[in-house]
């Protein structure tokens, strides 16, 4: 008993030992809090990679600043070198709460700043990754009231991006590294741009394999996180005029994909459940006294939802042909993942049939 | 004669039947077990979770052949059952080889540890300091017998878990789907990646040497497949639940993709999970380096008169094991060598103890009614 | 600690259990029920109400001087025979646990709408039945513990609702006999659903110590809780008024919200607090209610398994047929009405019949 | 033993079961408070689109500077319905919100014009929503109101709860300008809600008069001076200022407080309502009467004419009141209701309108102060 005990005595100083030397004065290091990837055409027809990073610096008083240091060069080797260079302190990664892509840089694709991460193994696998307009290094130096850095209120902007509009949470590296080169799956961003009211979410970034495709705006990007994601919330409304309409809070639950083939042909079905609570209602009388009222409402929506998929995907279908609601991998685990297929153009091709369920769950404390 | 007869005797080298589980468990869960799915993702993609347990085949027959041997009998491990039945000099080559094995086995561990501290965290010390500070504590530990090393085992076992535990969490996170097809890379795809596995229970050959230890005789067999079911659980878990979570295309590229599982799990709920995660991987793995240090320890006082103790051993061998930890580089400059090394054991380890069980049981009919 | 662990319990206890088993969390919405039809008047209802739960109680008392020792059940078996007998107790046992479910499915919807949002249904039932049927495997002792607690409980809401007074009007009561009787006692049928239970007096009677007090005891808990229904539909009707009182679904709750007591803030979580205690309460009685019929129809020998089998039905039962307010709501109207004149006729003619024999049947059994 | 076993079994049973149910059963999280943006005030407005109508729903916002101070911002989200506006705000908010400490809630004229119900709905419906928050009616859009920064206040939701506080000592106003008074009042018989109208002057906020509604509607705007006379009328018990006027130079300033009684009586189909006002007042300046302290006389006379000037004042309001606004903002029709029932379908509003309204007033001094000057 003593002498293990001894061991572990031993090992723990050992690692504490190991652990503890890292350590040098919080005024010394540059804690990085956001990478950002830019290209640029230089006048001579080359690109030019620019990587800002977005770091803490604490100052003696205890104060704490952001600042946004850029390194350019070549290729995204060269452009990190350069900007390693320019930080003159000691800098702590692996702290990074955001990457943030020009669009640019994403539609060139992503490939190489993806396979830089994955290897790097300091990199934070859970930070967020998000598109943005214009140049990260701009979104890095806006400045919004009340946070730090950009990248503090980028971060809360994605933590909190779940609770509507149907985003799920699966914008981090990890889910990155998950999609991009996996059979019938598709990466899928937040697009995040500044405008008049801050720093704000516009839509999101649809990618084929490491390439950015497509932005679509928010009003889309509902009915496809709807259609994409697993248990995701976000508020659906009936609107008969200015005054009349009703708001459904719904969570999707149990969204199941059925693939299968007729006569040669791919099928998919997309079962959706929604349930939820009422948040606001003028439109339907009674509809907390009344099962009839409430399941006419039930078919309502059920009716627009199913109407609003249906547009989405004939868009998907024939503008975008992108599998972006990742159908292939229901295709793939169904019949087989290692045939060398394109799902994005089955997908395409394929039949997609919509059903929706909708259940109302609670009614708050009462109708006004 | 006379000395193995003391050894035994020394209540220090009496485990009890939880004990051994947790060093015969400990012998196979180790440094490569978060890289299970690395070799096998490319044989049985998506059904690697299922060659995983079709690679528990390996203890299994080790297990079979230990239980002839120890049948038959009991008190004597393989080292000294070789010298038996083959005479010194063939017999002292076969424990040589072994020897050289175990060596070999250690140095690779020591060099996978040495990769992972400087790697995971910042490369500021030298590998001469950490192969000496693991080396150290683990000739210390085995130098104070097994019994020291079982306990070691037994803490192990339990971090062991407790690093695996965090992993559950991510059945909520993903969907079952990326699991499916099951049995798509077909049977032979399943059984190349079981053999490919056999490698991840490499440690159980250990017991050829350890059986005699073990206090209460007859739970032998329980305990054993106690151990093997525990380990083949472990290794299953892990391979699907990296299928699971992370999908085959990703595994095919991430080296150690359980780290990746476990890290994006719970990174939301402890910080720094990763250093958490790496000074407990420690621990387990120094447990199995005290292992095969002990393993070490026992080919060489086969060789050696009985003046040199454990102890003295211990420390004698501990200059060296350093020495070639740190040109473990030069020695073996690529992966093939390495592959190829480990092949030729997993088979050489088949071959002798099919041997000797097959010359235990014709030769020595009678020394059981001896005992 | 004697006391404890015997069986009988003193006749003060058997009030707090009386006055436990007919209020549940239904006052907080005895108002929404009564206010369509008697208007401002409700609380008339609600005091003609308490007629039923008088009958019941002065047939048990009646029934409990001739047979002491033996509850509705054994009476009913010796009249019917084993099986008749057996199957009217089973139908009795069923309304227990119809009023079971209802309870912890409405107990469930508050707390998430109120409290916690954020815990899914199945958790909050779980962790109720979880205390119920600790209690409940305690025995009637601890039972009547946690009746007491809800009594006291009970009076900390009342006189918090005091604080009210000053904000109401008693406008919102007035013309005191604007509506008709007829409505009037129409509405106090409706108040049965609040005051039923109170046959379970002829449960629990041979375990109350002094077997002659009986009387009393019935009729302070009867009075008790017709005060207290009174009140709380009086108090609602005074401060929220007639109009609003159908818009709300709790109407109690939301007149708690809005007391404004110096120095206490949150006012509402406590009330909130005592609401769930009540459910609490509640859901043990009957845990431990329904344990004991089914311990006469058949004798029970395992009770942890027993007790894990009904908590497992009663969740079962809650979530697929009492998961909204809706649909708690339509089986309710549906099954309140059969219940109660199920168990008005089966406490009356068991009774009646019991009375109207001559010969001691029990007492003839007994001596065989 | 055997039975111990059996126990044991069942422990493990349950535990297995509650665990499953705890961790695997998907839920959402509770946030972290420190993640919470702290809304104190709320504005609602609505612009005008081809395709229909936008609402335009902002939030006044705490947020804790890294030195220490709070200071406050802006969230806003603007769509078709109410609920999708929630929607919208979210996407440009790092933080979700709490609700529950609001203390304000603008509604801008236009909004109120068009109705208020889809407030009362959205809000009613959120049991968290803070019942205690004073709602004000505004003319521009809310956000040049949460814009201001006012000096010594974080933001503009704190300076309008003052302020509301400290008209109810000077102006006679109610209290019950609350949210949660609105919920009562609204869809009750016989009642009609009135709330203060702020306005923007050269970058100060000032209550300048008193919104009225019908229903969920808002129906007509008076001034201060109005909505001094209709709080007298309407409230139960309220104080303010009083004054009487001869000239520039002499005037009698008395500190007052007013107690309403109101009868109904029925003549036929005609309703007639008596409103009783008993005012006392503290003189606190006085130019006017070289002798009221002394002379009771005077003070009588002095009492006399104010009670006819007020009632003067009063009756002109009420007058105002049934042939230009024609809502029933005194809240006469509550009391009929109570007396003559409820649910017979009458309009109310156009009772009090019709009906003969008789109002008495009994002025009273009760000090005179500390002497004069």
């Amino acid at each position: 008993m003593k002498r293990y005990l001894i061991i572990i005595t031993i090992l723990l100083t050992y690692m504490f030992y190991l652990y503890g030397n890292t350590r040098v004065p919080i005024e010394e290091v540059d804690i990085i809090v956001g990478f950002g990837y830019d290209v640029m055409d230089k006048s001579n027809g080359q690109i030019q990679y620019s990587v800002p990073f977005n770091s803490y610096i604490f100052k003696p008083n205890e104060e704490k600043l952001s600042v946004t240091k850029t390194g350019r060069g070549k290729n995204l080797t060269e452009a990190e070198q350069d900007r390693d260079s320019k930080v003159e302190r000691k800098y702590i990664s692996g702290l990074e709460m955001v990457y943030v892509i020009s669009e640019k840089y994403a539609k060139m694709g992503i490939k190489d700043l993806i396979d830089e991460r994955f290897r790097n193994t300091e990199a934070n696998d859970m930070a967020y990754v998000v598109v943005c307009k214009g140049n990260s290094e701009d979104i890095f130096s806006f400045q919004e009231l009340g946070y730090i850095s950009t990248s503090d209120y980028i971060y809360g902007l994605m933590k909190n991006i779940d609770g509507y509009n149907f985003f799920s949470q699966n914008y981090k590296l990890i889910d990155v590294f998950v999609r991009m080169d996996s059979k019938g799956r598709q990466v899928l961003l937040p697009y995040i741009e500044i405008s008049k009211n801050g720093l704000n979410l516009t839509g999101l970034a649809l990618f084929n394999k490491d390439k950015m495709v497509k932005k679509i705006d928010i009003k889309e990007a509902r009915i496809l996180n709807l259609l994409r994601e697993d248990n995701v919330k976000g508020v659906l409304s009936i609107r008969k005029d200015n005054k009349k309409y009703i708001d459904f809070y719904a969570k999707s639950k149990n969204r199941k994909v059925k693939c299968y083939k007729e006569n040669g042909k791919y099928k998919f079905d997309i079962n959706l459940t929604l349930t939820g609570e009422i948040i606001s209602n003028t439109l339907y009388e009674d509809i907390l006294s009344s099962k009839d009222v409430k399941e006419k409402f039930e078919k309502d929506m059920k009716q627009q939802v199913e109407n609003m998929c249906n547009e989405f995907i004939n868009k998907m279908q024939y503008q975008y042909k992108i599998d972006c609601l990742e159908l292939g991998r229901y295709g793939a685990a169904e019949f087989g993942r290692l045939k060398n297929v394109d799902w994005n153009e089955i997908v395409s091709n394929s039949e997609i049939k919509v059903n929706v369920k909708v259940m109302v769950e609670s009614e708050g404390r009462g109708d006004y | 004669m006379n000395n193995r007869e003391k050894i035994l005797k020394e209540n220090d080298y009496n485990l009890t039947s939880s004990q051994y589980t947790a060093v015969v468990f400990g012998t196979m869960v180790g440094v490569s077990t978060i890289s299970i799915t690395k070799g096998i993702v490319r044989y049985a993609h998506q059904d690697l979770w299922i060659s995983t347990a079709v690679g528990a085949i390996f203890p299994i027959y080790i297990f079979i052949l230990t239980m002839v041997i120890f049948k038959k009998s009991p008190g004597e491990n393989i080292l000294t059952l070789n010298r038996k039945y083959f005479g010194k000099f063939a017999g002292g080559l076969l424990n040589l080889i072994l020897l050289v094995y175990f060596l070999i086995t250690l140095l690779i561990i020591g060099n996978t540890y040495i990769d992972m501290i400087t790697t995971f965290s910042a490369g500021f010390l030298s590998p001469f300091k950490v192969a000496l500070a693991v080396f150290a504590v683990s000739a210390y530990a085995a130098s104070n017998g097994l019994r020291v090393v079982a306990k070691v085992s037994q803490i192990a076992l339990y971090l062991t878990f407790l690093l695996i535990l965090p992993s559950i969490m991510a059945l909520k996170e993903a969907k079952i789907i990326n699991i499916y097809p099951v049995f798509e890379s077909g049977f032979s795809g399943i059984v190349n990646g079981g053999i490919e596995a056999f490698k991840q229970y490499l440690g159980i050959e250990i017991i050829f040497i350890i059986y005699p230890y073990l206090k209460q005789k007859d739970k032998m067999a329980k305990v054993t497949v106690n151990a093997i079911l525990l380990t083949t659980l472990v290794h299953v878990w892990i391979g699907f639940i990296s299928v699971y979570y992370l999908g085959s295309d990703v595994i095919l590229k991430s080296d150690w993709s359980f780290l990746l599982v476990t890290e994006s799990v719970t990174i939301s709920l402890i910080n720094n999970f990763r250093y958490i995660f790496i000074l407990v991987w420690s621990l387990i793995i120094l447990k199995s380096i005290s292992l095969y240090y002990s393993a070490l320890l026992f080919c060489l006082k086969d060789f050696t008169s009985n003046k040199f103790q454990y102890k003295i051993l211990a420390f004698v061998v501990l200059p060296l094991l350093v020495l070639l930890c740190i040109e473990f580089e030069n020695i073996f400059p690529t992966e093939e060598i390495l592959n190829f090394i480990t092949i030729s054991y997993e088979i050489y380890l088949i071959f002798l103890g099919t041997l000797m069980a097959i010359t235990v049981s014709i030769k020595s009919p009678k020394e059981q009614r001896k005992n | 600690m004697n006391k404890l662990s015997g069986n009988k319990i003193t006749p003060n206890e058997a009030v707090y259990i009386l006055i436990g088993i007919m209020l549940d969390l239904n006052i907080v919405s005895i108002a929404n029920a009564l206010v369509p039809i008697a208007k401002q008047t409700s609380w008339i209802s609600a005091l003609l109400g308490g007629v039923y739960p008088l009958y019941v109680g002065i047939l048990a008392v009646f029934v409990s001087r001739k047979y002491p020792k033996d509850n509705i059940l054994t009476l009913s078996k010796n009249i019917f025979g084993n099986i008749i007998g057996n199957i009217l107790n089973f139908l009795f046992l069923i309304s227990l646990m119809i009023y079971f479910c209802a309870g912890l499915s409405e107990v469930t919807i508050i707390s998430r709408t109120y409290v916690v949002p954020f815990l899914s249904s199945l958790k909050i039932y779980v962790s109720i039945l979880l205390l119920a049927a600790y209690t409940a495997s305690k025995g009637l002792k601890t039972v009547s513990r946690i009746c007491f607690f809800n009594f006291i409980g009970l009076i900390t809401l009342i006189i918090i609702s005091l604080g009210i007074l000053r904000n109401g009007s008693l406008l919102n009561v007035s013309p005191v006999f604007g509506v008709s009787l007829k409505k009037i006692i129409a509405a106090s049928r409706d108040s049965a659903y609040d005051y039923a239970l109170m046959e379970t007096v002829f449960l629990i009677y041979p375990l109350i110590e002094d077997s002659k007090k009986i009387k009393t005891i019935v009729l302070k808990s009867t009075a008790f809780i017709v005060i207290v229904y009174t009140w709380i539909t009086f108090i609602s009707i005074y401060y929220l008024g007639i109009d609003i009182i159908p818009k709300t679904i709790w109407a109690f709750v939301e007149v708690s919200r809005d007391i404004e007591i110096k120095n206490i803030t949150n006012l509402r979580y406590l009330v909130l607090f005592i609401l769930l205690f009540i459910s609490i309460k509640s859901m043990s009685i009957l845990y431990y209610l329904s344990l004991l019929i089914l311990d006469n129809i058949k004798k029970i020998k395992n009770k942890p398994i027993v007790i894990f089998l009904i908590g497992i039905l009663v969740i079962y039962v809650c979530k697929n047929y009492f998961k909204t307010l809706h649909d708690r709501n339509e089986i309710l109207e549906y099954a309140i009405p059969v219940i109660t004149i199920y168990n008005l006729s089966y406490v009356s003619v068991i009774s009646l019949v019991s009375l109207l024999k001559k010969d001691d049947i029990v007492g003839k059994k007994q001596k065989k | 033993m055997e039975k111990n076993k059996k126990n044991k079994v069942m422990i493990i049973c349950v535990l297995v079961a509650v665990l499953i149910v705890f961790f695997l059963e998907k839920s959402e999280e509770a946030p972290n408070v420190e993640e919470l943006d702290i809304a104190v005030g709320i504005g609602y407005n609505i612009t005008e689109k081809s395709d229909g109508i936008y609402y335009d729903i902002p939030f006044n916002v705490y947020y804790f500077q890294e030195n220490g101070k709070t200071k406050s911002n802006i969230r806003q989200g603007r769509d078709k319905t109410t609920g999708q506006v929630k929607q919208e705000r979210q996407r440009e908010s790092p933080r979700s919100y709490s609700l529950g400490f609001e203390k304000v809630v603008l509604i801008e004229e236009k909004f109120a014009k068009y109705g208020i119900r889809g407030i009362l709905d959205v809000s009613f419906n959120l049991p968290k929503f803070n019942n205690d928050a004073f709602v004000f009616v505004c003319r521009e859009n809310t956000n040049e109101y949460f814009k201001e920064d006012i000096m010594g206040y974080t933001s503009t939701s704190d300076f309008l709860y003052g302020l509301i506080k400290n008209m109810q000592d000077n102006w006679f106003f109610g209290e019950n300008y609350k949210y949660k008074d609105l919920i009562l009042i609204v869809d009750s018989e016989g009642r009609n809600a009135v709330l203060p109208y702020i306005e923007k002057e050269k970058d100060e906020i000032a209550i300048k008069g008193m919104a009225l509604f019908k229903g969920d509607k808002l129906k007509a705007v008076i001034d201060i001076n109005d909505a001094k006379w209709m709080n007298i009328l309407r409230e139960k018990k309220s104080k303010g200022l009083l004054t009487l006027k001869k000239n520039s130079k002499e005037y009698i300033n008395s500190y007052s407080s007013s107690q309403k009684k109101v009868k109904c009586i029925k003549n036929g189909e005609e309703c007639k309502f008596i409103i009783d006002l008993d005012i006392s007042g503290d003189i606190i300046s006085n130019t006017m009467y070289k002798d009221l302290f002394s002379n009771t006389e005077t003070l009588k006379n002095f009492e006399k004419l104010m009670a006819s000037e007020i009632r003067g004042y009063l009756l002109d309001f009420v007058k105002k009141m049934q042939t230009d606004y024609r809502v029933d903002c005194l809240e006469l029709g509550k009391i009929a209701a109570a007396k003559y029932g409820r649910g017979t379908g009458v309009d109310w509003n156009e009772v009090v309108c019709r009906s003969e309204i008789e109002i008495n007033v009994r002025f009273k001094v009760n000090s005179v102060g500390r002497g004069e000057y």
